[in-house]
């Protein structure tokens, strides 16, 4: 009987589908941002899932979350140095505006 | 003493080459220390079985110099001969600068053709057979700022060349069969072997002896000078062919003796014909020593080969007269054709008188050579178990050279003489008095060689009297009835020479250049239908449509160009959105998903 | 013992070196150091003769270990089948020089670059380790190409070019076939005297690497249809370029065929034999008929060069379907023969033609007429080394081609049609003859010069060699005979 | 726990240096974080030297002393200490100098992490770890180019990596580890050993700019600068390849992961090359190049575990394409961006011309040089583990590849039209540089073996 | 079907629903709120599923970490208030099929892996984070050390590249 670690994972797919689609569609940096902590946010919520429902002996999913934590928070700490650095430069984080380099 | 025969000439050659001075001393010296060694060779030699000179060469496969009575009294006949017309030469080429290239290569046949007489060995007879070739070549074409002269050349090495494969490929099986290169030892050859390397010889000979149909370059190879055409014709070039036949015909089968004298009877016949309706008094002497070889082999095929060695004796002796004699006419009158030299005989009559008997000789009259010699033929085709398909030809044939001579002496006798003066008149004569010595004398000797040879002669009492019977009524003939009576409707046909259909140029020169212009075409079309399949993808098609590259270069090029187009197209997926970008890539990883999931099936 | 075969190999790089450092120098001294240096190696390829082979593999090995991991090393050596190869080569290099002392254009780059390639050529011959071989392969081809795209003709960049994706295309087959008789090698090693040995591959393998093999080398040799690319790269190469090109560098392509193909992978080369025959055959009798159809001189002996390439392929199919060891030792030392006479003779042509075009600015048969009238000692040269071309005994090609015609005569009789080519090549070139050399002189030809020292200088060597050659082979074939007589396989 | 700090000594040094190069810009002292740097890279090096040949793992199997891992960081630092060297002669002056060096450390930090990585958590942070500081790197210059750069390369990292973390959580599902050494359990779960394998693909794709994950690649390259292209063309790509190469090792074979990895190893070289053919911009040409090369380390990783050829061969061309990849960049920072830049500079500049003749070729794979090597045992190796046909395609690119670096030596040569044309200045430190990698190209090429019996 | 899957569904529908609420308003702050409201109820659904620690600790991270986010925006961006209507997205279809796709997959996954045995009991919440701190300390330690010199590579990172741009410094060769 899985029925939990199904919801879970159901969850954590919608998030990574959702997130997925952000990080496609969204023309400003900031919310490419958000779209990766989704797919991030599904990730852990796979990880707990797979802790709680299936290793529950093993803490090192655990780590892993608290491992992704981290990724997000510095993610998006770097993130936002960039974006003031392009803002800076350009006076915009669009992405469509950022084609100079190409080829 | 046998390298000295082919060493002094050449020795001769080189001498005059490096000092560009004395040709004709040297040359004179040259071509006498050969003969005297070769006269001292047959001295030690004859009566004996004869020895063996090895050289290094390939390996397993040394070069051999064999002295046996034949080879060396061919020694004796080739050096003598050459010797006299060395002499002659040095009246007729008095006027000429280019003296030493004439005498160099002069010489450098006669040790080419000394070789071909001594080679024990096949690869030695097959190197000395091309160098005469080749020496030929140069001497026909000696005058090659003449017009015409360069293609005559060129013609005569071509014919011979072609016919020669039949000697490379009858020396590599015989030397496969037997599995040695000495040519003593592949004559133990038989079996389908023998029939194969018989015809193949035949073929060779058929090239260097000009038989029919092979017979057309003889008579162009008179462009060059007299004394070339008189050796050529006598005792080396033309001649190889027959000595070579001569040499092994020991080996040959009885089919390929039938075919080797079919041969020679259909040229005899084809090429006296021609003879008697020529009107260039020197191609009529070309045309008759196709003939008279064609005799030769008849009485090769006849299974005598003793008989084609005396008729190829007598006839070097006459023909290298007549040729003579032709040259002291043609410095005379400055011509060769018949019509110019109506009574050239009567500006000379002492050379008319040696050239006369020369032509009696050669037409079989008693007690001069030719009737012996051509005596030995007919008896040979009598006795022979195809007698009646070979005699017909050999006394048609001796009906014919009496014919054909008989016009000759009377074209020649029959008109106004003119006085003129010739230069060195006085070596030509000496040259071709010895000669025609020899022409009348030789039938003395031939029962002594015969004997050196251990061999006999067929005799015959009913082939002697056809023989001059038929001798008589062709000289009565030639000399009463006029050319086209006789003929009739094969003269046109005569005068070309029986050229099938073009002869050799249609059938050997035309296609080989159409095969030829083939190659180019398919060298220019290369793939280019392998490009037009290809045009459908990579764009190669039409990379190919926008430049001038042809075949499998437009492919390289079209390849390369088609690889720069990928480049391009692949550049232009960097678009610099890098939405675009970040879609394409996870687009690929699904795909590489996909692939994944096809290997997990598939493993 | 002195290190003759690796003085002799680095001996030209080390002139080029020299050249490079003289920057300043006049292209007098520059000349004079590429002849110098060409002349030391050619004594040096002496000595090597000198010192002889050994019926037993290989002679002379010098070794220096590079990755005794993987099995490569530095190994140079020679047998019976390179020595004479890298004879030739050392003596058409110095006369190359000799010819090209005229180039006044760039000649410091031109005497690095040939000097250059001369290692290379010599070291693709000695070369013992197929990395070495295959670098050596390369980098001779590197420098072939931009000695075409440096001082060819007209067309030279497209000459150039082509060259080079032909003759990469075709080595990197090779590189695969190396790694493979690499892998299947026990243990794994470059060693090439351990491939032949013991060759490393069977079945299936043994024929890939057999065909990739046969791939490259017939780019280099060139055979039909993978030959195109050679006439362009003649015709647009200069005249020692074209030298080099087809005396030196073809010979890797039948020198490969020998060392790689037969003797590496002899089971399949025997399975494979008939096909390699045929298309030896087809490429010999092609280039002599394509040979026939040209106007232009230089292509002229280009496709004969085809043609003559062929009769080796044969050789070298024959030796390997031959069961007979003495047949195959007949048809290998006709083989090897005959590269020797290609190089001495072709190379002979090539001086003349290109001698030729220095005076008459043409290359067109039919511009030229009764030039032997004119420039004797050229015309005489040219009839001479075109007889040898066509195969008249006494001169080179005769001994060797007479071998590979007896050999495939014994074996395959019917490829004997081969032949045909000689009269094909007789035809052209008494063609070529009495198109360029007999007749009335054209008057725009009257004023040519005759042969110049240095000319006489660059032919004569050549000239004597193919009688010398022609009339007593023996002293190449013992050598080559050494080691093809001791061939087992 | 001591013994493991033992193990642990290059990565400490690495760290201390770090802090004191960081002191040391906070102090305005730029030229002592040069050295400091410089002397921290060559001690960690020194201190890498006495685990060669181990075989072992620190920390519960999580961080791995391995073969790989130590090459790694005998490969890794002293092409650091290079990059620091080109960085040097091009940012000296800058007034931010020192923060670039001590973000260069942390990415060298983040590439050693991950080819030492024994634990999935230990890829993610080792990617993270390298990229964190790159992006600052490419932006290092603040112009509207650099910053471009930057944020691209910041998306597709952190779109990536969040793709690679996700996956990498479904082998823990799997396997109840998120040890390495625990992936051969998922024999029995091959759709989870995929779904994984794909998210690896995806992550350590980008950070080694394998085809189709490489788009970042030739933007950031080009807008950062020249020395910093360099480095992150060389440093976090080895990283990464190592990486995926310990990541191979585990994988179960029977997962079909080698035909992936074929797959994509055939995609980047054909697509690097090609599309390097039709570049202007030398640093673009270079670096689809390296895009292409890195195709070339693939030939290596399919190998690993059917050929004892693999990690031998994938060691000896990482050493030799770090070295020829930063000489060529090196003489490219002395020369100019543009293929026109390079009009006659081997005319004017005839060692480094000939330096970067040799540079090329060796990319190539020339005899005998690095490359050469290099190239020959990953084609030995792949196609002893029964990948022939890919051996065939990358020969195939060779040519290719061939005619790429071509056409940066014949402008070389060809004649200068303007005279006049401004030639960059020479930098001692990169003249340091190109000579140090023609001596590793020649050496690596020549005496191969010092490499291989070590590795063997 | 338990509470705690009752629980589960229930957070997880919220999470999801935030999450696509996240790209479906225009105005950034909103986005940044409706994060922040998908990853607290996410952090709620660790809870549910026993995980305390690390629930309290998500719901606290992203807290703080969207309150940046927002204050990030209403200080750069252009559009503070979200006010305007813009159209913030491109090639939608295209990332929307991405994402179908994506999650079909995923979920394709969740539900024909044999995910083997389900262990019905979590560890108690002292006993896991006893647990999670002997691995922190012992087998992890080297991977929580790497975050942590992450995290520091991340400061000094994001302070280099947003402080003002130096002066000097020009590229050279473009």
């Amino acid at each position: 009987m899985g029925v939990e670690l199904l919801i879970a994972l159901t969850t954590g797919a919608a998030l990574f589908g959702i997130g997925l689609y952000g990080a496609l569609s969204q023309t400003n940096l900031v919310m490419i941002m958000m779209g990766v902590e989704l797919i991030l946010a599904g990730a852990m919520i796979n990880l707990v899932a797979f802790w709680r429902y299936l290793h529950p002996d093993n803490p090192a999913g655990q780590m892993f979350v608290l491992i992704i934590m981290t990724v997000m928070a510095v993610e998006m700490a770097v993130g936002f140095g960039v974006a003031i650095a392009r803002f800076r430069a350009k006076g915009s984080v669009e992405m469509e505006e950022a084609t100079e380099l190409k080829g | 003493m046998i390298l000295v025969t082919i060493l002094s000439p050449f020795g001769a050659m080189l001498m005059i080459l490096l000092l560009r001075r004395m040709p004709v001393t040297l040359a004179l010296t040259g071509a006498t220390i050969g003969l005297a060694a070769s006269i001292g060779l047959l001295s030690t030699t004859f009566n004996t079985t004869g020895s063996e000179l090895l050289l290094p060469c390939l390996p397993g496969m040394p070069l051999r110099l064999v002295t046996t009575p034949l080879t060396v009294l061919l020694s004796v006949l080739v050096a003598s001969i050459s010797t006299l017309v060395v002499v002659y030469a040095i009246g007729y080429m008095q006027r000429d600068d280019e003296k030493a290239r004439f005498f160099a290569t002069l010489l450098l046949f006669i040790s080419a053709m000394q070789t071909l007489v001594f080679a024990g060995d096949w690869i030695l007879l097959l190197a000395a057979w091309e160098l005469i070739g080749l020496s030929s070549y140069l001497l026909i074409g000696f005058w090659y700022q003449r017009p015409g002269v360069g293609s005559a050349a060129t013609r005569a090495f071509l014919y011979t060349r072609s016919a020669d494969l039949g000697l490379y490929i009858a020396a590599f099986v015989l030397i496969g069969s037997a599995d040695t290169s000495e040519i003593a030892a592949t004559l133990d050859t038989d079996g389908n072997a023998a029939l194969a390397a018989g015809l193949l010889l035949l073929i060779a000979a058929m090239g260097k002896s000009a038989q029919t149909p092979l017979h057309d370059w003889l008579q162009r190879a008179m462009v060059g000078p007299t004394p070339v055409s008189a050796l050529l014709h006598s005792a080396t070039l033309v001649a190889a062919g027959a000595i070579l036949l001569i040499r092994v015909a020991p080996m040959l089968p009885p089919e390929a003796l039938q075919i080797i004298g079919i041969v020679g009877g259909i040229t005899t016949v084809i090429t006296g014909l021609i003879a008697l309706g020529e009107r260039d008094l020197t191609r009529m002497l070309a045309a008759s020593t196709s003939s008279q070889y064609g005799l030769m082999l008849i009485a090769v095929g006849a299974g005598v080969p003793l008989a084609a060695l005396l008729h190829l004796i007598a006839h070097a002796a006459i023909k290298s007269s007549l040729f003579l004699g032709a040259g002291v006419f043609q410095h005379s009158r400055d011509s060769t054709t018949l019509a110019e030299l109506a009574g050239a005989g009567r500006d000379r009559p002492r050379i008319f008188i040696g050239f006369a008997l020369s032509a009696v000789a050669l037409a079989g009259i008693p007690p001069l050579s030719g009737f012996f010699s051509k005596d030995a033929v007919i008896a040979a085709a009598l006795a022979s178990p195809e007698a009646q398909l070979l005699t017909p030809f050999a006394l048609a044939g001796t009906l014919l050279t009496g014919a054909y001579m008989a016009r000759a002496l009377r074209i020649l006798w029959r008109g106004d003489a003119r006085q003129n003066h010739l230069a060195g008149l006085g070596w030509m004569g000496s040259g071709m008095a010895v000669l025609v010595t020899l022409a009348v004398m030789l039938g003395a000797a031939f029962p002594d060689i015969a004997r050196g040879l251990h061999a006999t002669l067929p005799e015959s009492t009913l082939a002697q009297g056809l023989g001059l019977g038929f001798a008589l009524s062709g000289l009565a003939v030639g000399w009463l009835v006029p050319v086209p009576r006789l003929l009739g409707p094969l003269l046109p046909l005569a005068r070309q020479g029986f050229a099938v259909a073009g002869g050799f140029d249609t059938w050997m020169i035309r296609p080989a250049r159409a095969i030829a212009q083939g190659c180019e075409q398919l060298e220019r079309n290369l793939y280019n239908g392998v490009l037009a399949v290809g045009g459908y993808a990579l764009g190669i098609g039409r990379a190919v449509r926008h430049s001038d590259d042809r075949g499998i270069d437009g492919l390289v090029f079209a390849l390369a160009r088609a690889t720069v187009n990928l480049g391009h197209r692949a550049r232009a997926l960097q678009t610099g959105l890098i939405h675009r970008e970040m879609a394409i890539t996870v687009l690929a990883t699904a795909l590489i998903s996909v692939v994944l999931l096809i290997a997990l099936t598939v493993y | 013992m002195l290190p003759v075969v690796s003085i002799t190999l680095f001996l030209p790089l080390l002139g080029a070196l020299l050249v490079m450092a003289l920057r300043r120098a006049s292209p007098t001294t520059v000349h004079a150091v590429g002849i110098g240096t060409s002349a030391l190696t050619l004594l040096g390829a002496v000595a090597m003769w000198s010192r002889g082979v050994s019926e037993t593999g290989f002679a002379q090995l010098e070794q220096i270990d590079w990755m005794p991991a993987i099995g490569a090393a530095y190994r140079v050596g020679v047998d019976g089948i390179s020595l004479p190869l890298v004879l030739l080569t050392a003596a058409l290099f110095l006369l190359t020089f000799i010819y090209s002392a005229k180039v006044r254009e760039r000649s410091h780059a031109y005497v690095a670059l040939m000097l250059l390639l001369e290692t290379a050529a010599i070291g693709t011959f000695t070369a013992l380790d197929a990395i070495l071989f295959y670098v050596f392969f390369e980098v001779s081809l590197v420098s072939m190409y931009f000695m075409i795209a440096g001082w060819g003709h007209e067309d030279r960049q497209r000459a150039a070019l082509m060259f080079f994706l032909y003759t990469l295309l075709g080595s990197l087959p090779l590189l695969l076939a190396i790694l493979g008789l690499y892998l299947g090698s026990t243990p794994h090693s470059f060693d090439m005297r351990l491939w032949i040995d013991n060759p490393p591959l069977t079945g299936t393998a043994a024929m890939l690497a057999l065909i990739a093999m046969l791939f490259t080398f017939a780019v280099k040799i060139p055979v039909f249809p993978l030959h195109t690319w050679l006439p362009a790269a003649h015709v647009q190469a200069p005249a020692a370029g074209s030298v080099i090109l087809a005396c030196v560098m073809l010979k890797f392509g039948t020198y490969g065929l020998v060392r790689f193909a037969l003797q590496m992978t002899p089971d399949a080369f025997r399975e494979a034999g008939i096909a390699i025959l045929v298309v030896g055959v087809v490429a010999a009798i092609y280039g002599a008929f394509a040979a026939l159809a040209q106007n232009d001189l230089k292509r002229l002996v280009a496709y004969t060069s085809v043609n003559h390439m062929g009769y080796i392929v044969v050789g070298v199919a024959i030796a390997g379907l031959a069961h007979d060891p003495a047949i195959r030792a007949l048809a290998l030392d006709g083989s090897v023969l005959q590269m020797i006479s290609h190089g001495l003779v072709t190379g002979a042509l090539f001086f003349l033609v290109g001698m030729l075009q220095d005076r008459a600015h043409t290359r067109d048969m039919d511009r030229f007429g009764g030039l032997l009238k004119t420039v004797p000692v050229l015309g005489w040269s040219f009839v001479l080394a075109a007889f040898a071309s066509l195969g008249l005994p006494g001169l080179a090609h005769f001994p060797a081609e007479f071998q590979i015609f007896l050999a495939t005569l014994r074996v395959e009789p019917a490829a004997v049609v081969v032949i045909l080519g000689i009269v094909i090549t007789a035809g052209l070139y008494l063609q070529a003859i009495s198109k360029v050399l007999l007749g009335e002189p054209r008057a725009s030809l009257v004023t040519m010069s005759d042969l110049g020292p240095r000319e006489v200088l660059t032919l004569a060597p050549l000239l004597i060699l193919i009688v010398v050659v022609g009339v007593a082979p023996g002293w190449v074939l013992d050598i080559v005979h050494t080691t093809t007589a001791a061939l087992r396989f | 726990m001591a013994e493991n700090l033992a193990l642990l000594i290059p990565e400490i040094v690495v760290l201390l240096t770090v802090v004191c190069a960081l002191v040391a810009e906070m102090l305005r002292l730029p030229r002592i974080a040069f050295a400091v740097t410089l002397i921290g890279l060559l001690l960690a090096t020194a201190g890498t030297l006495p685990m060669l040949g181990a075989e072992t793992s620190a920390f519960g199997g999580t961080y791995r002393i391995d073969t790989l891992a130590i090459w790694a960081k005998l490969i890794l630092l002293p092409a650091t200490a290079l990059s620091v060297l080109l960085a040097r002669a091009e940012l000296g002056g800058n007034v931010r100098e020192g923060t670039a060096y001590v973000l260069i450390m942390l990415v060298t930090l983040g590439a050693l992490v991950l080819a030492a990585a024994g634990d999935t958590m230990l890829l993610v942070l080792g990617l993270l770890l390298s990229g964190l500081a790159s992006f600052a790197l490419v932006a290092f210059e603040r112009s509207d180019f650099a910053t471009e750069a930057a944020m691209k390369f910041f998306v597709f990292a952190s779109v990536t990596g969040a793709i690679m973390i996700f996956g990498l959580g479904y082998w823990f599902g799997g396997t109840g580890s998120t040890l390495l050494s625990a992936l051969p359990d998922l024999e029995t779960k091959p759709v989870l050993a995929a779904a994984g394998l794909i998210a690896v693909i995806v992550g350590l794709g980008y950070k080694s700019s394998l085809v189709p994950f490489h788009f970042w690649a030739p933007d950031a390259y080009d807008g950062a600068p020249v020395s910093i292209a360099a480095y992150l063309s060389v440093v976090p790509k080895i990283g990464a390849i190592f990486a995926l190469t310990q990541v191979a090792r585990d994988l179960p074979a029977g997962s079909g992961w080698t035909l992936v990895i074929a797959v994509v190893a055939v995609l980047t070289m054909t697509y690097g090359y090609l599309a390097a053919l039709v570049q202007n911009n030398v640093v673009r040409l270079l670096a689809y190049s390296s895009v292409a090369q890195a195709g070339y380390f693939l030939l290596g990783i399919v190998a690993v575990g059917s050929s004892a050829l693999a990690i031998e061969s994938l060691v000896v061309f990482a050493a030799a394409y770090a070295a020829m990849n930063l000489g060529a960049f090196s003489v490219l920072m002395q020369t100019g961006r543009t293929l026109d830049a390079f009009v006659g500079a081997g005319r004017t500049r005839v060692a480094s011309g000939v330096a970067m003749i040799m540079f090329l070729l060796s990319l190539v794979g020339v005899p005998p040089l690095a490359g050469f090597v290099g190239k020959f045992l990953l084609f030995g190796a792949s196609i002893e583990a029964g990948f022939t046909w890919l051996a065939v395609i990358a020969i195939l690119n060779s040519v290719v590849s061939l005619a790429v670096y071509l056409r940066i030596v014949v402008p070389m040569y060809r004649q200068q039209q303007n005279a006049n044309s401004l030639i960059a200045a020479t930098r001692p430190p990169a003249t340091l540089v190109w000579v140090i990698a023609l001596g590793l190209t020649l050496g690596i090429g020549l005496a191969a073996q010092a490499l291989l019996g070590r590795l063997s | 079907m338990t509470a705690q899957a009752l629980f589960i569904g229930f957070f997880g529908l919220a999470a999801v629903w935030f999450g696509i609420v996240v790209f479906r308003t225009h105005s950034m702050v909103r986005s940044a709120l409706a994060l922040l409201f998908s990853q607290t109820a996410l952090g709620a659904m660790f809870l549910s599923m026993q995980a305390e620690f690390l629930g309290v600790l998500q719901i606290m991270m992203m807290a703080t970490e969207m309150s940046i986010m927002a204050i990030f925006m209403v200080m750069f961006m252009m559009d503070p208030g979200g006010l305007g209507k813009m159209d913030m997205t491109h090639q939608r279809r295209l990332s929307l099929g991405t994402g179908v796709v994506a999650f079909a997959t995923a979920v394709t996954i969740a539900l024909f892996v044999d995910w083997g045995p389900i262990t019905s009991s979590a560890p108690d919440a002292t006993q896991q984070t006893v647990d999670l701190g002997l691995e922190l300390l012992g087998r992890s330690m080297l991977i929580f050390e790497t975050a942590g010199i992450t995290i520091l590579t991340a400061m000094i990172a994001a302070t280099a590249v947003a402080i003002q741009p130096a002066a000097g410094g020009s590229r050279h060769g473009r």
